[in-house]
């Protein structure tokens, strides 16, 4: 059987900004792909991965992208926030499916503005209100006063306008709190955090500078339990800071982390152990591996529609179509069901908070998604600019 | 005021550890000449060996040494592989030089190692010290120390017979070899030391936020501190780092809230700008002496 | 004897602590070549700085044909008619000869970048109109043979001729020349004094001349300022001044080598 | 015998530049002798050839023998040069501007390898130049000429050289300083039996005080002998002494004779 | 030691100043015009939008601030700054309605004006301490742009050019903003290869050199230094503009960084400082090299000839990238356009070895 196989490029960030989580997150995604190959592809249509360098260089990006298109490939995943916002017009006009999972922008989530743009799991904003709901049903929120400590760049000051939406509706005070990138070096926004004296702080950042954001709150004196983290929190940040003293911290979860789920434990069956991985054997299972994988098996699952409906070959559009047919689709309880429509990319913006006990990330909530209305008024808002130009 | 107080404080603490990476730049300047823009990626480096060597099972201490005498004998490589073919050429030529040494140990030092962030844990512990309502970063207060012992070192160093002939040989190399001195293994010695002060800030800054890449960005700090102290001056360091550290801390401290965003980069290159503008040669750097 | 080109009153100078002039007041008169010797260090290439506007006086002024030029800066002086050489050879490496000289004809030209822009129109014409003037200066100075060379391979003799004609080609009314001939033995200095001479006969220039060669400055020279430490200790016709026993002891010594 | 002898040394520049081509030379034990020749002759360049100082510049010896006794110096680096006690003082001073003169002569003193502790060697260079004494704590880049030159003499004395080289070291020096500077090289030669190689323009001054002299053209030495030879021979007359220094330089003609040491 | 024009005589003065003045050169540049005038033909998309066109825009950018390096010795790491300060203004301009050729006008303008100031502060420095001075401006620039959303472009910092034309020809297809980007950077090389003929371009070099032996024959160092940064500026506003509106289509302010400042710096060195052709060389180089490498390593990688982690493979590109500037540096440190330079003399005067004596 000759079936041609469907191609994807991974034309990530390696070597630069994103080093933090590409090594584990392209793993991840390549190894769910080679799993599927392994138990014979969709339908007998193999999967092939063009994984390049973008150093976060959005001519690089520009360049692998426009080879990887010409070999072929229907469905990108930059994990780079400036070289996927730097191509979102050129994919919709070549009609390919750009996924931006955890980056890129968040009114991609408007399907209708940015129709082969994919977010896939939850944005920054509904991030924000998937914490900010679980603050609210473990201690209350009313009249607390939060202080988000974030990066000071586009990214980090993303979830400020649900934030204070959510305070709005909820009666709490909220109050953002910059420090200077790339976050190696903290102290002074944190002796101002502490003045401020918030009973829940919100961390927004990425790489090094999260494990020095929780270093500088717990000597600050500020409780770890009140910690809230965007999803860029990891087991790597946690033995930076120190397994024991980060016990309590919470994060924004997008998938389930360990090796325990179905797909995961085959992917160490069929892939790890007869050494077929792309990468260390040590990182399979952890939160940004496993988040490759949920990519990827949101990805497969939209070929699998397309194929069943539209038919091979393949391309874009027909893909497009597949993804927009996703229905409460968990991979085999990785992550939370996602229903894509063609008017939310985001896939109802789930997501659940865990823990650090010590040892792991243990979930605290469910599945779950909130303030609808606040984040679908940001989404829309934004992609209106979008649409009127910018 | 206690706000106040802690600003200052935590931000000398701070421009002290940025005086630890400057440490090393200026080292190699002031007995070398040459701008050294990898000093950045040698902290990575250091750090990285140290991580390394600690991953190995060697207890962290033993790690800092074997890692210190590794980076010196890489420094005493470096002249010996590069630098020597450069003697005689324009500055400008060894300051790329210098660039191509930080890109490709920015490729080689994660590729080999690893790209993702590592732990480096010095047994500091994260609970502050806490003086009269005051908090300061217990891991800051160490670097401090650490930097005023390196700092006070390297200047006895200089006044030493070897420390004199370091400073010749960065004056005029030519001269240098007439007189006798072997201008190839100053330059290495140099680099050597300076591999070892990139031990320091790299162990120290590692253990703070993690060993990576990102560590070869404290090139640009380190840089403030030594343009506002003077390039080839080790009190300079001790006195820019201070400066850097403090106005950098305390002005953010009340102008961020106002501004709405980060405003310390924007303090430090004003910092700069004025610097070169007031005394381009720094608070205590040498004049060049130009007769016409 | 005619009236003075330049002019200095009570010109002071102080670097840091170092006081190295001391009030001087001298004048250099219309066609005469002046000398300014003494010790190391006693000030006379501090005094030219100040002429030229490196070093601006701190104390008392500089007047050039009656206005005063103490104050503006170096380029605008340079326009006004005074032009230099250098104690250390100051030619721009990495141009040739021919480049070197046709420098020497910036104050005429307009260096605007839009030049560039529209180079047949604008910038040619005026390339060729200088290049005229350049060739009568090589031809005085004899530099033909070296013309195309780049100035760092040709020997530091003919850089300092270089020098002169760069000088030259300002068209200067002044020309001020620090140690033109120092390490040059006689063959080459005895060229050196016909060009400078056939220049200031030619061309009717004042010249202010340092040198440490006593025999040349004593030849050619109309008249001397003597200086040392930052002081003015003679100032005369060159036999005179130079015989003075003050003189003497400061800066010939007892047994003159003169050569 | 511990002279220097150069027998047959080309020099070639950037690969391509022949700057001296076969020169030949020696020095004996105790002598002084000095190079003499025009602008661009070759004589930095010789002397830069036997202290090993060529690489800098892009020079390279591409034949010929030097010997310093009964070594063969070209394989050795310039410091250790010194080592055997070959001391090179380089045109134009090159002191180091930053450092005082004090700190100038440690730079140059050469710790466990010397023979004499330095507080010996320095009172004996203060004991030439006191001068230099009384400004040992300012900035040598801010000395008079005259001053940085007995400096960078001084400095080469501090290394316990047998063989001294120096270039031009009357350059730009006022007369009396001349003097004073060639009065020390001739009692550092006669007093202490220090081996002298001299460079100089200034001819006159030059073979009053040495033994004997090359000189050299286009990167050749065309003629050698003894001084007092050679003060006697027209062409050195003309041509580097200036006819006894009763020249009228108003009276010089523009074009001259070409020199005769060839023909 | 240095190139002649062996056998080559010149009449007058003006046939003595010709841009080429060798008959080869001049066939060979008509040939690579004639090229670059039929690229859209003979390439395809991909080469030509991928790599011939940020080439030749890069190539612009990176003559723009060879002026000020290459010609005027002013060390600048603040250039990607410069760009972008002409990026930001054209789509400002554009959008409020202002023609593209204006706009573009408006790009240089707003880049010469901010340039020359932060040039003006530098004036009275050299060496290490411009540097540090243009890298202060670039950081000022970066915090401004991504801490004043009205500039970037709203709360997701990316700011999309508007369709626009230029001389009538609509800015839609690949073809019509190469020959645009075709036309700016066949103006700068003019432009640049004409300076340095002129008393400006002499003047700049005479600055470099010896500052107060310009001075004293009239030079005017901080007027010139002045107008160099303000043309550099300029040219570099211009191409950060096209850079936007011919190649990125959507500006964001990592475009602009820091990083790219330093490729900049490193496009004129490797290429040859204050070198025309070196401009062309180093700018392919710096762009070209890590993307080929990318390609290549996963290439070999994917054909099993090479068996590498992912990471390293990763990395490779940045290690050998360094390690060619390195290499460079040291065996040919007068850059790419020396070593083209050296085919070229032993073409010129095949069949022997050496010109001249
Ligand atoms: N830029 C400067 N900074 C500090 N001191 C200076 C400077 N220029 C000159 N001096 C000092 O001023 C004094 C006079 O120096 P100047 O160069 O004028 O002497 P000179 O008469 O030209 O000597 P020479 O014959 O050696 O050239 C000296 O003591 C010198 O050290
Ligand atoms: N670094 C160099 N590169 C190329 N050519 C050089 C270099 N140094 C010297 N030369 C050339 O070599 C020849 C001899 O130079 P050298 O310096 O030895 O002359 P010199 O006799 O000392 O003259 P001077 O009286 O000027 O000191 C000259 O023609 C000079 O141009
Ligand atoms: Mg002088
Ligand atoms: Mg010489």
């Amino acid at each position: 059987q000759d079936k041609e196989p469907i191609k994807f490029g991974l034309l990530q960030d390696f070597t630069a900004v994103y080093t933090f989580v590409t090594g584990e997150y392209n793993q991840g995604q390549q190894d769910y792909l080679t799993l599927v190959n392994e138990e014979g592809g969709i339908d007998g249509h193999m999967f092939e991965a063009i994984v390049r360098d973008t150093g976060n260089e959005p001519q690089r990006g520009i360049e692998a992208y426009n080879r990887a298109r010409e070999e072929g490939a229907i469905l990108f995943d930059f994990l780079s926030t400036p070289v996927s916002r730097g191509l979102v017009d050129q994919v919709m006009k070549d009609e390919v499916v750009l996924i931006t999972p955890l980056h890129g922008r968040g009114d991609a989530a408007a399907g209708e503005t940015f129709p082969f743009v994919f977010p896939v799991m939850a944005t920054y904003w509904s991030q924000a209100a998937v914490l900010a709901d679980h603050i609210k049903s473990t201690g209350g929120l009313e009249g607390k006063k939060v202080a988000l400590v974030h990066i000071d760049s586009p990214f980090g000051r993303e979830p400020m306008p649900v934030l204070e939406g959510i305070a709005e509706a909820e009666n709490f005070e909220v109050r953002g709190f910059p420090y200077p990138s790339p976050g190696n070096e903290q102290s002074a926004t944190w002796s101002e955090v502490r003045r401020y004296r918030p009973d829940v702080v919100f961390i927004w950042g990425a790489g090094g500078g999260q494990s020095v954001s929780v270093q500088q709150a717990i000597r600050n004196g500020i409780d770890p339990a009140s910690i809230h983290s965007v999803v860029w929190m990891a087991e790597t940040d946690a033995r930076n800071v120190g397994a024991d003293a980060m016990t309590g911290v919470k994060r924004f979860e997008a998938v389930a982390t360990g090796t325990e789920t179905p797909i995961v434990s085959r992917i160490v069956e069929k892939v790890v152990e007869p050494g077929k991985s792309a990468g260390d054997a040590a990182n399979v299972g952890s939160s940004y591996y496993n988040i490759g994988v949920a990519t990827m098996a949101v990805a497969v699952e939209a070929a699998r529609l397309a194929l069943e409906s539209e038919g091979a070959p393949l391309d874009g559009p027909k893909l497009k179509a597949g993804f927009e047919m996703i229905e409460n689709f968990d991979a085999e309880g990785m992550m939370p069901p996602i229903t894509i429509t063609p008017e939310d990319h985001q896939g109802g913006g789930y997501g659940r908070v865990a823990q650090w006990n010590g040892s792991a990330w243990e979930p605290v909530s469910d599945w779950t998604t909130a303030y609808p209305e606040i984040v679908q008024e940001e989404i829309e808002m934004n992609a209106a600019e979008y649409a009127g130009g910018n | 005021m206690a706000y106040f107080i802690e600003l200052l404080v935590n931000g000398a603490l701070v421009g002290l550890m940025y005086a630890l990476a400057a440490l090393g730049f200026v080292l190699i300047y002031k007995s070398a000449g040459v701008p050294n823009l990898a000093q950045g990626a040698l902290v990575m480096m250091a750090a990285y060996l140290v991580w390394y060597l600690g991953s190995l099972g060697l207890p962290i201490w033993i790690a800092i040494a074997v890692g210190a005498a590794l980076m010196f004998g890489f420094g005493l490589l470096v002249e010996r592989l590069l630098l020597r073919r450069m003697v005689g050429q324009p500055v400008i030529m060894v300051v790329m030089l210098t660039l191509g040494m930080e890109i490709l140990l920015r490729g080689l030092i994660p590729g080999v190692f690893g790209a993702a962030p590592k732990p480096l844990d010095l047994g500091i512990g994260l609970a502050p010290v806490i003086v009269a309502d005051v908090f300061m970063n217990r891991a800051y207060l160490i670097g401090g120390l650490v930097a005023v012992l390196l700092i006070a070192a390297s200047m006895l160093f200089f006044r030493t017979r070897l420390g004199t002939k370091l400073r010749a040989v960065s004056d005029d190399h030519v001269a240098s070899w007439a007189v006798g001195l072997s201008v190839e293994r100053a330059i290495g010695l140099s680099w050597g030391i300076a591999g070892i002060a990139a031990v320091g800030a790299g162990v120290l800054w590692g253990s703070v936020q993690g060993v990576d890449w990102t560590l070869s960005t404290l090139l640009f700090p380190a840089i403030a501190v030594v343009i506002l102290g003077g390039v080839d001056s080790i009190k300079g360091v001790l006195v820019g780092g201070l400066a850097v550290g403090i106005l950098g801390s305390v002005i953010p401290g009340y102008l961020d809230a106002m501004v709405g965003g980060s405003t310390r980069d924007v303090v430090t290159s004003v910092i700069i700008l004025l610097t070169i503008l007031v005394r381009p040669h720094g608070i205590f750097g040498r004049e060049d002496i130009e007769r016409i | 004897m005619s009236e003075a080109v330049l002019r200095c009153e009570n010109v002071s100078r102080f670097f840091g602590g170092i006081h190295a002039l001391k009030g001087i007041s001298a004048e250099v008169r219309q066609g005469e070549i002046f000398g300014l010797v003494g010790p190391n260090g006693s000030g006379k290439t501090t005094l030219v700085n100040c002429v030229t506007g490196f070093y601006p006086p701190q104390k008392g002024r500089i007047l050039f044909e009656g206005r005063q030029i103490s104050g503006q800066r170096p380029h605008r002086i340079a326009s006004n008619g005074i032009a230099r050489t250098f104690q250390n050879v100051a030619l721009f490496k990495g141009m040739t000869v021919l480049e070197n000289i046709l420098m020497g004809r910036h104050i005429f030209m307009n260096p605007n970048p839009l030049a560039a822009l529209f180079y047949p129109v604008w910038a040619a014409k005026e390339e060729v109109a200088h290049r005229r003037k350049v060739e009568q200066i090589i031809d005085l100075l004899q530099l033909e043979s070296v013309r195309d060379e780049h100035v760092e391979v040709i020997p530091l003799g003919l850089q300092k001729r270089v020098e002169l004609a760069r000088a030259l080609c300002a068209e200067p009314r002044m020309l001020i020349l620090d140690e033109p001939m120092a390490g040059m033995n006689q063959e080459e200095k005895e060229y050196m004094v016909r060009f400078i001479l056939d220049a200031q006969e030619e061309l009717g220039l004042s010249v202010l001349i340092i040198e440490h060669h006593l025999d040349v400055v004593t030849s050619i020279c109309d008249r001397v300022l003597v200086l040392n430490d930052g002081n003015k200790i003679a100032e005369g016709p060159a036999r005179e001044a130079m015989s003075d026993p003050e003189v003497v002891k400061a800066y010939i010594g007892g047994q003159a080598h003169a050569a | 015998m511990t002279g220097l002898a150069l027998s047959n040394v080309e020099v070639v520049y950037d690969k391509v530049f022949l700057a001296i081509k076969g020169v030949s030379l020696e020095v004996g034990e105790g002598e002084m002798v000095a190079l003499l020749g025009s602008n661009g002759a070759g004589k930095s360049t010789t002397l830069k050839a036997i202290s090993g100082l060529l690489g800098p510049e892009r020079g390279e010896i591409t034949r010929g023998e030097i010997r310093f006794g009964d070594t063969d110096l070209r394989p050795l680096g310039a410091p250790a040069r010194v080592d055997r006690g070959l001391v090179h003082v380089l045109e134009g001073r090159r002191v180091f501007g930053h450092l005082t003169p004090d700190e100038n002569l440690v730079a140059a003193y050469r710790g466990g390898k010397a023979e004499r502790s330095f507080e010996e060697l320095r009172d004996e260079v203060y004991r030439y130049f006191p001068r230099l004494k009384e400004r040992a704590r300012s900035k040598a880049g801010y000395l008079s000429g005259g001053e940085q030159q007995m400096l960078a003499i001084g400095r080469a004395l501090v290394t316990e050289p047998k063989l001294i080289m120096l270039d031009e070291p009357s350059l730009g020096l006022a007369p009396v300083l001349v003097a004073e500077i060639f009065a020390i090289i001739r009692e550092i030669n006669q007093k202490h039996g220090l081996t002298v190689l001299l460079v100089e323009q200034n001819a006159a001054a030059t073979l009053e005080i040495v033994n004997r002299a090359y000189l050299i053209e286009n990167g050749q030495i065309v003629m050698s002998g003894e001084a007092e030879t050679l003060k006697r021979n027209p062409d050195v007359q003309e041509f580097y002494l200036g006819s006894g220094g009763k020249v009228d330089y108003h009276a010089i003609k523009h074009y001259r004779r070409r020199k005769r040491w060839l023909a | 030691m240095f190139y002649r024009l062996s056998g080559i005589r010149h009449t007058s003065y003006p046939a003595a100043r010709q841009l080429w003045p060798i008959a080869a050169d001049r066939w060979q540049v008509g040939l690579v015009t004639a090229l670059a005038l039929a690229a859209p033909v003979l390439v395809s998309d991909l080469y030509l939008g991928s790599y011939v066109l940020p080439w030749l825009i890069w190539t612009a950018a990176a003559l723009s601030l060879s002026l000020l390096m290459g010609l005027g010795g002013q060390l600048h790491f603040g250039f990607a700054a410069v760009m972008a300060i002409g990026a930001y203004s054209s789509i400002h301009l554009t959008r409020a309605g202002v023609p593209f050729e204006f706009a573009l006008l408006g790009g240089g303008v707003a880049a010469a004006v901010i340039g020359t100031a932060f040039g003006a502060a530098a004036l009275r420095v050299k060496g290490l301490y411009l540097v540090m001075a243009t890298l202060a401006m670039q950081y000022l620039v970066d915090w401004v742009i991504t801490n004043v959303p009205a500039i970037s472009g709203g709360a997701q910092a990316t700011l999309r050019t508007p369709e626009v034309s230029f001389l009538l020809l609509p800015l839609e297809s690949l073809d019509a903003r190469y020959y645009v980007a075709l036309l700016w950077t066949v103006l700068m090389t003019l432009f640049f290869l004409n300076v340095k003929r002129t008393s400006f371009g002499r003047a700049l070099a005479a600055i470099r050199d010896k500052d107060f032996a310009a001075a004293v024959i009239g030079v005017d160092p901080f007027r010139t230094k002045l107008m160099a940064f303000m043309t550099a500026s300029f040219a570099g506003g211009v191409s950060g503009a096209i850079l936007a509106f011919c190649y990125y289509g959507a500006v964001t302010p990592e475009q602009f960084g820091f990083n790219v400042s330093i490729q900049l710096v490193a496009m004129v060195l490797v290429g040859g400082l204050g070198s025309v052709i070196g401009g062309y060389f180093g700018a392919g180089f710096v762009l070209l090299v890590p993307i080929v490498l990318t390609n290549l390593i996963a290439g070999l990688a994917g054909a099993g000839w090479i068996s590498v982690s992912q990471n390293l493979a990763a990395h490779l590109p940045l290690i050998f990238y360094g390690g060619m500037i390195i290499g460079f540096l040291l065996f040919e440190p007068l850059g790419l356009a020396k070593i083209y330079d050296n085919i070229r003399k032993y073409f010129l005067v095949w069949p022997f070895r050496h010109s001249g004596s």
